[in-house]
């Protein structure tokens, strides 16, 4: 059946998430003195990103599977962000009429 | 098949068909339209032309009759993809350029207000002055309509201009136009609203510059009794829900409404004396007579002047 | 190669009996049949709701439907029901779930128990659609634009939301089931381009119901929310922006479209092929024409928005993706009409709705360019113009397909034969009757006749009343083809294995075909359309 | 056969396969196909979060600031344990040690529900305040002077609620799938329902990994 993942490999991936799920903390929690301003969201969705693809990877296997497997999470992802940049661009480029009474 | 291919003539005429283009921007689309048609026409009797002369030509003749194993032809292939491509572009862009215009407001434009709610339009001019359902512009100058919509979308449309915008309650957004011709045009809503969607018609009256100027100072009332100021508002607001009688329409008929006896949907009661009638007016929603929706009515707050509201009483204590 | 199996009487229809034994059937064929129960029973349901709409607009002024409020309700039913009950289960689901498995030389469908699960998702929607009823129905139109569709529309839009929820899955599944039978079940021999092209067709509508449906879900869980809740997402009194649902709504129901037609599609490479008993022109283009069609359908759907509010921007944007969607679209009505040449062309009833379907797709086609023209949109949305559209691509489209299939495929299905005048009267009357009735709505939508309206100017009057007179017209054709159906199913003469001479696999097996669907282990050695 | 536990039950693939493992690789397309359209249908609060999140960003500060941070890290950290027990028992069923997945599953299970519990714990402390969602939006204590602040509440019920239902249908099926594993109907050569329902479990923690920065850190 499918290739079977050594079982160090999962402890390994758990305890790097447990390192980015601090590092997040930090990053985005003020109370850590650390305080990025604007960075602090995009880093913090950065690193859920990297933990999403470990957990992707190692835990759902997606490394030793069919190429088709990592096709279909992509292509959902693909798609939201297809909808969410086409009506970000609507709403940033409208032309906002005020009431002139 | 005669019939249907008149019908493709009569659609090539499809302009005709249309309202006679009232402004510079109308003529344009016209244009484009009758290129589209044409296109359009062409490139039916081709396809269906082709159809109907290879089904009659290749009409099976014996059973067993061999046919060419024709499996692609690469030239032919990209012609019919790239010229359709091509055309599609042009129409693209020229449809762009046409919207171009639509989308560039004029500086001076004479703004006005347009206020959609269920099922009537207002207008609001600078000067203050307010009708309803009828649009009075001057010919020639550019207009902007500022739009909003008190309760759901509706969609300002006026045919003979080709040009349609909707009223999105929450924000405003803008039409503008430039008559050319004087006369009366059709206003339509065009995004569906509820009930009497299709009776939330208005119309445009295109007037002289100078008619326009004596139009907008005079007092729409000059020399009416209060009953009588109150007909006229009645007519162009109330109508659309109400009946004079005392038949049910949206709402309930005013026939024999003053000093009523009036039974609410929580139970309470209460007479319709002046008070009532005012209430129900600028707050609907306070006092419902049973048997009617919660949110049926809108408020006029803000949007009657005082001599139209004791208008508007006094002749609802007239109806009997 | 084709072993005749012998006259047995053992086939998927005898195989059990009784009711229980359909109702708990793994058996894609008798999933299959119960689909086209289901649908057509909900076709006719719609099909009432259009003949009530036809006669109350036969004349200005109240009609039959009395007041604005049951015209509105009668709208909204037409509309709900023939989208999410009819057009888009229709061929994917009966048609399809029949004939997939057969086409690829398999057994059944990947997930038999999940298909079985996609027909009670429809019903049990469907059954919720119409709890509305009791609460005096809903008239929000099929859209459920918001606000309408939050405060004041009737209480019963929360049922028809969550209905069209749950009928969302049956298409998900039934999607999903599609995909993972095309890539996993196909038989020895049988490449991705020896598919017959309806199976491309049915392939690329999968990605389109798997990749646009959970969209639809999530945005009409938030609209239920917001009725319930008023979590103020839609809803302006509270913040919310209209035009945002709008976005998300048109996000899944574009692709719907192409839900409706790619399979349509389908049949029609199929008709055309087996009556012109000569192989498709550019197998290979009308193949990645599906793809290209199910891939940029994600990328239009602000095309119905161009004067909602939208910026000019994203209109530009859409008009000009929607140009390169219409491209492979006539790519595909050119290969078929090139198919006919140097043909052996036949006119029995299938082909005739193929015609009948290239004829009026065609006219879809050249009025979708129009109103996809930024210009020609501003005046033409929400009119009649674009009532006349769909339904030309949806009923000249969809429908026409769907006749020719069931048609097609009938002897296959029941092992009898329809009566074929019957089939042809009814095709006649369709078709006439569906010219009659919405090309003078172009002509209506050009004079600037607003769409869903009850009540219209003096001016439209004429035009009304001939397309209403054409609507009574599709009536009858229907109720033709319908008793064309169940005669034959009834006492149609027993029907040969292979009565078009067509090439595909499933007319190499028995009519109708045993439980597990070949008799032998079928091998693909060539394409499906070897006609030498 | 390995020495590990022999399944009582051999299991035999349907009909309309050619092997289990013609079965188990159409088993994993349609899983993962399963995945996609979950993505899609959390993907769409997320698309409208960002949306809103960047027309009023007060709202989604002040509301933010409500919400406890530590409890919101701590189910992190318990989901991330519980897809690491989960592949554990993947890996034991793959491994023919249906006993020891069993354990794996239990404490999988356990996990889930913890989150519950927390995720209890923080609705009603919500609840406590007022901040419901929408129009049932009443704070008692503390004052907003965002008009539409319930937007926020509204954003976090809509997803942590839909988020919740997924932790409780997957703690099911992982119940389901752990009775089966202690009957030892799973082995190297059979092991798809613990794959798809492992799979299932690490797409939920993937939306709460995004789902915790969202809400809880993002001010």
């Amino acid at each position: 059946m499918a290739h079977v993942i050594p079982a160090k490999s999962y402890f390994n991936v758990l305890m790097v998430l447990f390192v980015l799920t601090v590092l997040t903390v930090l990053v985005a929690r003020p109370v850590s003195g650390i305080d990025l301003g604007i960075f602090s969201d995009a880093i913090a969705f950065l690193i859920a990103t990297v933990k999403a693809t470990f957990v992707a990877a190692i835990f759902m296997g997606l490394k030793y599977q069919k190429k088709l497997h990592t096709v279909c999470l992509v292509s959902g992802v693909f798609f939201l962000l297809l909808l969410f940049l086409v009506s970000k661009i609507d709403i940033a480029s409208r032309v906002l009429e005020q009431s002139t009474l | 098949m005669l019939a249907l291919f008149y019908a493709f003539i009569s659609q090539a005429h499809g302009r005709s068909f249309m309202p006679i283009a009232g402004t510079k921007v109308a003529q344009k689309v016209d244009s484009l339209y009758s290129f589209l048609l044409v296109i359009s026409v062409i490139s039916c009797v081709l396809v269906i032309g082709g159809l109907i002369y290879f089904a009659l030509k290749y009409r099976r003749k014996t059973a067993d009759d061999k046919t060419a194993y024709i499996s692609h032809n690469n030239t032919l292939e990209f012609l019919w993809s790239f010229i359709p491509f091509v055309l599609f572009i042009v129409v693209f862009a020229w449809g762009w350029l046409i919207y171009r215009d639509m989308r560039s407001f004029p500086d001076d434009a004479l703004e006005i207000h347009v206020l959609g709610k269920k099922w009537n339009w207002d207008y609001q001019y600078k000067s203050g002055k307010r009708t309803t359902a009828e649009l009075t512009v001057p010919v020639g100058v550019p207009v902007k309509l500022i739009m909003t919509s008190q309760d759901v979308i509706h969609s300002f449309f006026i045919p003979s201009f080709r040009i349609k915008q909707d009223v999105v309650p929450g924000r405003y957004t803008a039409l503008w136009f430039e008559a050319e011709k004087q006369g009366r045009y059709q206003i339509f809503c065009t995004e569906y609203c509820g009930d009497q969607h299709s009776a939330m018609l208005g119309t445009l009256n295109v007037v002289s510059l100078e008619e326009y100027e004596t139009w907008l100072g005079d007092n729409p009332y000059k020399g009416l009794s209060l009953a009588e100021v109150g007909q006229k508002v009645f007519s162009q607001k109330c109508t659309v829900c109400h009946n004079v009688n005392d038949q049910r329409k949206v709402g309930p008929g005013f026939a024999g409404l003053y000093q009523k006896q009036r039974q609410f949907a929580d139970g309470s009661q209460a007479v319709a004396d002046e008070n009532y009638i005012r209430d129900s007016i600028l707050m609907p929603q306070k006092q419902v007579v049973e048997g009617y929706p919660p949110n049926g009515m809108i408020s006029f707050q803000g949007q009657l002047a005082e001599n139209e509201l004791l208008g508007l009483i006094e002749y609802i204590k007239t109806l009997k | 190669m084709a072993v005749t199996t012998p006259e047995s009487e053992h086939n998927y229809l005898n195989h059990e009996k009784g009711l229980w034994s359909w109702l708990t059937t793994l058996d894609h064929k008798r999933i299959g049949i119960m689909y086209m129960v289901s649908v057509m029973f909900f076709f006719l349901l719609g099909g009432i709701f259009a003949l009530l709409i036809r006669t109350e607009l036969a004349a200005p002024g109240p009609g039959i439907l009395g007041d604005g409020q049951t015209y509105n309700q009668a709208m909204t039913f037409h509309g709900a029901i023939m989208v999410f009950m009819v057009i888009i289960p229709g061929i994917p689901a009966f048609l399809g779930n029949f004939v997939l498995p057969l086409h690829l030389g398999a057994k059944d469908v990947a997930f038999p128990r999940l298909n079985l699960l996609s027909w009670y998702c429809l019903m049990v929607g469907a059954l919720i659609t119409f709890t509305s009823l009791i609460y005096n129905g809903s008239d929000t139109g099929w859209t459920f634009y918001t606000p309408y569709s939050i405060e004041h529309a009737s209480s019963g839009t929360v049922w028809v939301v969550l209905g069209a929820f749950v009928m969302g899955f049956s298409s998900i599944l039934t999607g999903l089931n599609f995909i993972v039978t095309t890539h996993t079940l196909r038989a020895p021999g049988m490449s991705f381009f020896r598919m017959p092209l309806f199976v491309w067709g049915l392939y690329s509508t999968a990605i389109i119901q798997v990749l646009a449906t959970p969209v639809l879900a999530i945005t009409l869980l938030l609209l239920a929310a917001e009725r319930l809740l008023g979590i103020g997402f839609f809803d302006p009194a509270l913040g919310g922006d209209p035009v945002l649902f709008q976005h998300f709504f048109w996000f899944y129901s574009h692709p719907a479209v192409y839900i409706m037609i790619l399979p349509a599609m389908g049949v029609i490479s199929e008709l055309i092929t087996a009556f012109s008993r000569k192989t498709i022109f550019g197998y290979r283009a009308i193949a990645f024409s599906s793809l290209g069609i199910a891939a940029v359908s994600f990328f239009v759907w602000g095309h119905h928005m161009y004067v909602s509010g939208q910026s000019e921007l994203a209109g530009v944007i859409f008009s000009f993706l929607t140009m390169l969607v219409g491209v492979p679209t006539a790519i595909k009505t050119f290969n078929w009409v090139a198919t006919l040449y140097k043909g052996s062309i036949v006119f029995q009833s299938p082909m005739l709705f193929a015609l009948g379907f290239l004829f009026l797709f065609t006219i879809g086609g050249v009025t979708g360019i129009m109103l996809a023209t930024l210009a020609m949109d501003v005046h033409f949305h929400d009119t009649y113009f674009v009532v006349a559209h769909f339904h030309y691509v949806m009923v000249g489209g969809t429908l026409m397909a769907i006749m020719g299939g069931i048609y097609y495929w009938f002897p296959k299905m029941f092992g009898k034969m329809y009566s074929e005048g019957m089939a042809r009267m009814s095709f006649v009357f369709i078709f006439t009757g569906f010219n009659v009735t919405f090309f003078p709505q172009f002509v209506l939508g050009a004079m600037g006749m607003p769409r869903r309206y009850f009540d219209y100017l003096e001016i439209y009057t004429h035009l009304n009343q001939v397309s209403t007179a054409g609507s009574y017209m599709i009536g009858i054709g229907f109720v033709i083809g319908l008793v064309t159906i169940i005669q034959g199913m009834m006492n149609g003469e027993k029907a040969s294995d292979n009565p078009w001479g067509a090439k595909t696999l499933e007319w190499q097996t028995a009519s109708p075909p045993p439980h597990e669907n070949f008799n032998y282990e079928p091998q693909v050695t060539a394409g499906p359309y070897e006609y030498r | 056969m390995s020495t590990g536990s022999v399944s009582s039950t051999e299991h035999h693939h349907a009909h309309h396969f050619n092997s289990a493992e013609h079965e188990f690789d159409a088993s994993m397309l349609g899983i993962w196909l399963f995945l996609c359209t979950e993505i899609l249908m959390f993907g769409g609060l997320f698309v409208a979060f960002f949306i809103y999140h960047a027309k009023y960003p007060e709202v989604f500060a002040a509301g933010a600031a409500t919400l406890d941070w530590k409890l919101g890290a701590l189910n992190t950290i318990i989901l991330l344990i519980s897809s690491y027990t989960m592949a554990m028992g993947i890996h034991s069923c793959q491994t023919n040690k249906g006993k020891k997945a069993f354990n794996y599953l239990a404490v999988t299970f356990v996990c889930g529900l913890g989150f519950m519990v927390i995720k209890a714990i923080e609705y009603s402390g919500k609840i406590g305040h007022g901040f419901l969602p929408g129009k049932f939006f009443h704070p008692h204590d503390a004052t907003f002077e965002a008009a539409n602040q319930a937007l926020y509440y509204s954003f976090y019920f809509m997803m942590t609620g839909l988020h919740g239902l997924h932790v409780i249908i997957g703690m099911g099926l992982i119940a389901w799938v752990a009775i089966r594993a202690k009957r030892g109907d799973f082995s190297s050569k059979f092991y798809t329902p613990v794959e798809g329902v492992g799979l299932f479990w690490h797409l939920v923690d993937l939306v709460w990994i995004y789902l915790f920065p969202l809400l809880y850190l993002v001010g």
